[in-house]
């Protein structure tokens, strides 16, 4: 394939100073992840994040829900971009995808329409007495991390390599639709060839799989996810990605979206229970990660500290192939030493398995 | 009469028939092509609807008609302004003239453009024109020299699609991919042909004829339903997804080769050639002529004359048509203006 | 499997041509090319007699037994009582009774 | 004396083994007669119809009257065969009577009386010459059957059956029969004298040219060839063709005690099978074969790929029937019913499951004791229907409309196709609603749906009529007064309104009531299918369009300015491709209201 098209779409990242806002699904599913990016940027690379304890939620999920009005979340960016401001910076970074929509949505909003920007203004100042300036640069996290990936590979210890082929890994990548979809532009490489984690996948020496349905929505959808009786849609979406990956046999899946991550990961538990089929090797699950987790191992983080025991997919397979050294008794022990509990996990080795789903290759 | 001069812009099929015409009627017509050479698009084809003729046994004897009537051609010459009695060349030069007659044809589109067809990104995507060339040559083959077995032919490649800013049909392209279609069943037998259509339009005699010929005698697989996306699969094939809208469902495939039927758009030169002439040009970009029914072939200004696909999407049939009589407009035009 | 989700996972709408087999397509447009020539006007739906009474559409059911998908088309043909009003009316010519009677044979009668 | 000798060995074994293999198998069919069919047998046997039976199996069987009616030759060659061999046996029984004085002459004793009267010192001349008369009549049959093997179009039929290995091992040999027993008859002769003008004229011959030693060395073997070939012929019979010269018999009588061919195979349908002679008088009138050419689906062909087990779903399907064949067979084969309970046992399902939605259906309207069923069809000519409509009303008949807005079919196309169980829903559910409105008359513009009223559906106190008739009521009743004009009118027969309900008169009398009346060239019971038939289940639209054209030629050869018809499908297709006006009957009529 000639992939020279994300070139294409490119964005200005800011360097340094970012004002950090976190994502409701991370903060419950994959806590270690946003650790591990503050740690990565802070620690390894030097840079200047602030995690402020004042910020909220975006109220993305309850907007995109019709929960929660279109002004309510206006004001409620609003707010997120005075604490910006109160606290100094001009760079505001978002650790989640739908978040990172919305901002996106919302600056694009007031541009075309100054009046409700207006009207916002008026708002948070009545609800808040706040005032507040638009960030000079806005980003994801992901794009944060795609920028600095040549720093990072030349800190890295544990290369996306298989230890025992020396072969690079396989990678899938899924970037979430709220990333480029809305905005191609605000993407890195747009929505057709997004780059921004094969950008980091090929920085560290793994190989992107490219596949028929690598473009294709995880099957969130907010809605559909949250009421009960319409997640077999959801699932079906997810399934249909796993379905054309599958094939390809990829070694791990690479999430950039904090639903994304979590649904690609947690479904394949649900197929496995309800189908009795699983998409990686020997009856087991493909292990899903986030960029955070896949920088951690690059980087040498312990698999534990990453909080990757909290995957319902196992990831042991994987670390097992990069060489990581871990220690099997301690995964389910919090940094007091105490059990945390422990997800189902998505195998069905005791379960008769269907055939794979083989298209003509 | 002699040193009457007409400046026919393009050499295409549209600018030697016209050409051939003046001269046998006594004008002095010269041919200003931008190419290293006569024929235009048609000398890229292969075999041409519904006859399955070599493009070859038309644009030869055009050509060697010019030869034998000492036709004066500039090749490598591109026309940068015209007026009814002057055309301006690339660096300047300028031509004198009684008449100008506009025979630059039309561009294939860009199937870059439509990004999600992956023209230029996957190996076995090609466009219409490649798969002429690629006939010219004799075989048709996968990038990986392999012969296809599965072979998808989109229609409507930047034709009516407001997204790529061409909203009118190219009109050739439906019976292009029929021809198309049937010239790949007979090369390969074997091979699955799918043809993913949003209308049919066989405009012309025997075209209906031959897309029965395709669905009967070939074996030919039509859907009705525009292709959304092509995906890569491993070894260079490719899958596509559309939906069948006869039958409401979506639909998914995996093929060897997908074929895109480009379209054509009006010249990026229409426009500055448009306005220096003072005339101007229909809202796809095409020249139009002053009116579509009595002056279809003359300019609103008196002294250009337009044949071809300048002026919209037309057959061979139609565009050598549209220069004869042209030609026939300019040497009254000519006449009258002697007398005058 | 055993555990109750409170939902089923949906199974996709989408005819995948790879995954469905077209065996018996391949032998229907053998034993009847004529049936490609169908341009989904829709006259033979229009004029029939059964489509009249229920929901059955001869052209959805054909096509979608062209592209390989068989499921509950032998059951649909079922509602067809052969009267031939389709056929009289079909402007390609397609002898739609016997394409009918073929379908029925391939996917179910014997 | 004795009658026997060792060459009659072969005539012995084959005469025996036939009768054995005849009795066996017609023993064994009327066994498994169904009940109702023994019963009609036993009711039958003693009644008038064995008499009738018995003249009819004489003009057929012997006389071959029907096949004389459409041929003389062909007749003269069939009757010659069939009646004289019968006499050439009763006779011969006369003659050993009179030279022997005893009746107690075994069979071979008759067939062979010249080679074992060589022994008796007596000669009746005159017998001698009947008998010769006898074999040279015979022998004019077979010289026929020679000459149209080499060209059957002389004999008024333009193609003959194919053959299979068994039939042309029996077809050989019935040819050698009696130029066999003519040569053996003549040797003998040559030799002890005797003999009649025939063979005594050929023996005198023989006896002056060839050298008596030479006769002498022969008069063995061709007796001994002469009754080989008869057993051989013997043996082959059953298992060929020729199985029809005694089969036609009981089948004469069964049809006379009125068993029928149903929509399921019983064994009585084996008596039609085998009683086909072959004779190939079906090929002709079938337009398959006439318009594209079709020669392997007649029902000659039908039949023998029947009694042979090779029976194709596409050679049961292929056809019009249209009826011309059975029209035509002088053995009054039921072919249409044969071809179907073929096809019902090849596409019959059980169908249970299918029809569902027709429960609780009723599209009527109206009210009235007279029921309007257009028919699917007739949905496709709505002149039809409107005709019906001002025609009802200038007749001021009040009537309940069955499925002016879309009924359900008759059934009668589900029926053609071998669907028999589907088609039950169709009767089930139509004569319910039939007998819900209470109606007394039904009235239906489709020959189709006529036909499987009267046949299939049972309408006791329904009087069913096709439009054409129910018209013709109302002008002889006064109630419909037509306007005659200047129109000439060429009438085309449905196929199945007049070979299939026996309509010919009623659409006559209309059309005679409005204008001048014109006949094809071939019309009535002889009448062309449109083509259209619902009975194809194979052919396709460009073929079916040959034949209508061909029709529509010759109807128009008739000089009429308007081809009628009373079939929604014969309109179509015959509006195809004509070069005037097609009308249905109701229409013309309807304009020619008073």
């Amino acid at each position: 394939m000639k992939r020279s098209n994300w070139e294409e779409y490119q964005k200005s990242i800011a360097d340094d100073k970012y004002y950090y806002a976190r994502s409701c699904i991370r903060q419950n599913f994959f806590p270690g992840s946003e650790k591990a990016f503050l740690d990565i940027m802070q620690r390894d690379l030097g840079k200047e994040v602030f995690d402020d304890p004042l910020h909220t939620s975006c109220t993305g999920i309850g907007y995109h829900s019709d929960i929660v009005p279109l002004e309510t979340i206006m004001t409620v960016v609003a707010r997120q971009f005075a604490l910006m401001n109160e606290a100094g910076y001009e760079n505001f970074i978002s650790s989640c995808i739908t978040s990172f929509g919305i901002y996106t949505e919302l600056l694009s909003t007031w541009e075309e329409f100054p009046e409700t920007e207006e009207r916002t203004r008026e708002n948070l100042y009545k609800a808040t007495g706040r005032e507040f300036v638009k960030p000079k640069n806005l980003a994801h996290t992901s794009d944060i991390m795609f920028h600095h990936r040549h720093a990072i590979a030349e800190r890295m210890t544990r290369p996306l390599i298989n230890v025992n082929t020396g072969e690079p890994l396989r990678v899938v990548e899924h970037i979430g639709c709220h990333y480029a979809k809305i905005f191609p532009k605000k993407g890195i490489g747009g929505s057709e060839f997004p780059y921004v984690l094969a950008g980091m996948i090929e920085a560290w020496g793994g190989e992107v799989v490219d596949y028929p349905e690598r473009r294709h929505c995880c099957g969130f959808g907010f809605r559909n996810y949250l009421v009960q009786a319409n997640r077999g849609y959801s699932v079906a979406n997810s399934q249909k990605k796993l379905e054309s990956m599958a094939p390809y046999k990829p070694d791990f899946i690479v999430c950039n979206c904090p639903g994304c991550a979590m649904f690609l990961d947690k479904w394949q538990y649900t197929v496995a229970e309800m189908e009795g089929i699983t998409y990686g090797r020997g009856g087991r699950g493909i292990p899903v990660l986030t960029y955070e987790e896949m920088a951690g191992l690059v980087l040498g983080y312990d698999p534990w500290k990453l909080g990757m025991q909290m995957h319902q997919v196992d990831v042991e397979p994987l670390l097992d192939k990069m060489g990581v050294e871990y220690d099997p008794s301690a995964k389910y022990l919090g940094p007091n030493g105490k059990y945390i509990g422990k997800p189902e996990p998505a195998i069905v080795n005791h379960r008769s398995q269907r055939n794979l789903y083989s298209i003509k290759l | 009469m002699t040193e009457k001069r007409v400046a026919i812009i393009g050499g295409g099929v549209a600018g030697m028939q016209m050409a051939i015409h003046l001269k046998e009627r006594g004008a002095n017509p010269v041919i200003i092509e931008r190419e290293p050479t006569l024929g235009g698009k048609v000398a890229g084809w292969y075999v041409l609807f519904p006859t399955f003729t070599p493009a070859e046994q038309v644009v030869a004897p055009l050509k060697q008609r010019i030869a034998e009537l000492g036709i004066e051609v500039m090749l490598d010459t591109t026309v940068t302004a015209i007026a009814p009695t002057c055309v301006t060349l690339q660096h300047g030069q300028l031509l004198r003239c009684d008449a100008v007659a506009l025979c630059s044809g039309s561009t294939l589109f860009d199937a870059r453009i439509k990004e999600e067809y992956g023209y230029g990104i996957y190996d076995n995507v090609y466009t219409s024109a490649d798969l002429e060339q690629m006939m010219r040559e004799g075989e048709v083959r996968m990038a990986n020299g392999e012969r296809p077995e599965r072979i998808a032919i989109l229609h409507c490649v930047g034709s009516r699609d407001e997204k790529v800013c061409q909203r009118h049909c190219s009109k050739v392209c439906c019976v292009t991919g029929v021809k198309q279609a049937i010239e790949l069943k007979r090369m390969m037998p074997q091979a699955e042909v799918f043809n993913f259509y949003m209308d049919i339009r066989m405009f012309g005699p025997g075209y209906e004829e031959m897309y029965r010929e395709a669905q009967v005698a070939h074996n030919v697989h039509f859907v009705r339903g525009r292709i959304s996306e092509a995906s890569p699969l491993s070894e260079g094939r490719l899958q596509i997804k559309a939906e069948d809208t006869l039958t409401g469902r979506p639909l998914r495939m995996s093929v060897d080769m997908l074929v895109l039927l480009i379209g054509m758009r009006g010249n990026d030169d229409n426009l500055p050639l448009a306005t220096s002439a003072g005339i101007t040009l229909a809202e796809n970009g095409f020249f139009h002529p002053r009116n579509h029914f009595l002056d279809n072939v003359e300019s609103e200004r008196k002294g250009i004359f337009m044949a071809g696909t300048c002026s919209s999407p037309k057959s061979i049939g139609e565009t050598l048509c549209e220069a004869t009589t042209a030609a026939e407009r300019i040497i009254n035009y000519l006449n009258r203006s002697n007398k005058a | 499997m055993a555990s109750n989700f409170g939902f089923s996972i949906s199974k996709p709408r989408v005819i995948d041509i790879d995954r469905n087999n077209l065996r018996k397509s391949n032998e229907i447009l053998r034993e009847m090319p004529e049936l490609q020539s169908c341009i989904g006007c829709g006259s033979c739906t229009a004029s029939c007699t059964a489509g009249n009474l229920t929901s059955y559409n001869f052209r959805k059911v054909h096509t979608l037994v062209r592209r390989g998908e068989y499921v509950g088309a032998y059951e649909e043909m079922n509602k067809c009582m052969l009267c031939g009003k389709c056929r009289l009316v079909c402007p390609r010519g397609i002898n739609t009774r016997k394409v009918a009677m073929l379908i029925k044979r391939k996917l179910g009668d014997f | 004396m004795s009658f026997y000798a060792h060459f009659t060995l072969p005539f012995i074994i084959g005469a025996l083994a036939m009768f054995a293999i005849i009795a066996y198998r017609y023993t064994s069919w009327i066994v498994q007669l169904p009940r109702r069919d023994k019963a009609l047998l036993r009711k039958g046997i003693l009644s008038f119809a064995t008499i009738r039976s018995v003249w009819e199996v004489i003009c057929e069987s012997l006389l071959h009257v029907k096949i004389w009616r459409r041929d003389p030759r062909l007749g003269y060659m069939h009757m010659s065969l069939a009646f004289g061999w019968f006499l050439l046996i009763a006779v011969g029984s006369v003659e050993s009577l009179l030279y022997t004085g005893t009746l107690l002459v075994p069979l071979q004793g008759h067939v062979f009386f010249r080679y074992f009267a060589t022994a008796i010192d007596k000669h009746i001349p005159l017998m001698d010459n009947i008998m010769d008369g006898l074999l040279l009549f015979v022998l004019s049959g077979v010289a026929l059957a020679w000459f149209k093997r080499l060209r059957s179009r002389a004999l008024g039929m333009r193609r003959t059956t194919r053959h299979t290995i068994g039939d042309r091992l029996a077809l050989s040999t019935l040819w050698f029969i009696f130029p066999a027993r003519l040569v053996a008859e003549s040797v003998t002769a040559a030799i002890y004298g005797g003999g009649g003008f025939l063979t005594g004229s050929l023996g005198a011959l023989l006896g002056e040219v060839v050298p008596a030693s030479v006769l002498q060395a022969l008069f063995e073997p061709v007796w001994w060839f002469y009754s080989s070939v008869l057993g051989i012929f013997f043996v082959a019979m059953p298992f060929s063709r020729y199985m029809h010269i005694f089969t036609e018999i009981p089948l004469i009588f069964l049809r006379n005690y009125r068993l029928s061919v149903g929509d399921k195979r019983t064994s009585y349908d084996n008596f039609q099978v085998q009683a086909c002679s072959r004779c190939g008088i079906c090929i002709d009138p079938c337009q398959l074969q006439a318009e594209l050419g079709l020669n392997d689906v007649q029902s000659v062909y039908f039949l023998r790929d029947r009694r042979e087990h090779q029976l194709t779903l596409n050679t049961a399907a292929t056809c019009l029937m249209c009826g011309r064949c059975s029209t035509a067979c002088p053995v009054g084969i039921d072919l249409n019913a044969l071809r179907l309970n073929s096809r019902v046992e090849m596409r019959n399902t059980p169908s249970e499951k299918r029809f569902v939605y027709l429960r609780g259906l009723d599209r009527s309207e109206g009210m009235g004791k007279v029921g309007y069923f257009a028919g699917c069809m007739t949905m496709l000519t709505p002149r039809t229907l409107s005709a019906m409509q001002s025609i009802f009303e200038a007749a001021d008949e009040q009537v309940w409309w069955a499925d002016k807005s879309g009924g359900v079919c008759c059934g009668r196309p589900l029926k053609l196709s071998g669907e028999r169980d589907s088609a039950h829903k169709m009767v089930a559910y139509n004569t319910e609603l039939f007998r819900k409105h209470e109606i007394t008359t039904l009235v239906t513009s489709c020959p189709i749906c006529l036909r499987t009223f009267k046949e299939d559906y049972n309408l006791e106190g329904i009087e069913v009529l096709h439009h054409s008739e129910y018209i013709a009521r109302l002008i002889s009743s006064g109630r419909l007064r037509l306007r005659k004009g200047e129109g000439a009118f060429v009438y085309h027969d449905p196929c199945e309104l007049g070979r299939g309900c026996g309509i010919y008169d009623a659409p006559r009398e209309v059309i005679s009531a409005l204008g001048t009346l014109l006949e094809a060239k071939h019309n009535r019971r002889d009448a062309l299918c449109c083509g259209s038939s619902l009975a194809n289940l194979s052919i396709g639209d460009q073929a079916q369009l040959r034949i209508a054209s061909s029709l529509t030629q010759e109807l128009e050869q008739s000089g009429a300015d308007t081809l009628v018809t009373a079939c929604p499908l014969c309109k179509k297709a015959l509006g195809r491709s004509a070069k005037v006006p097609t009308r249905d009957l109701s229409e013309i009529v309807a304009e020619n209201i008073v």
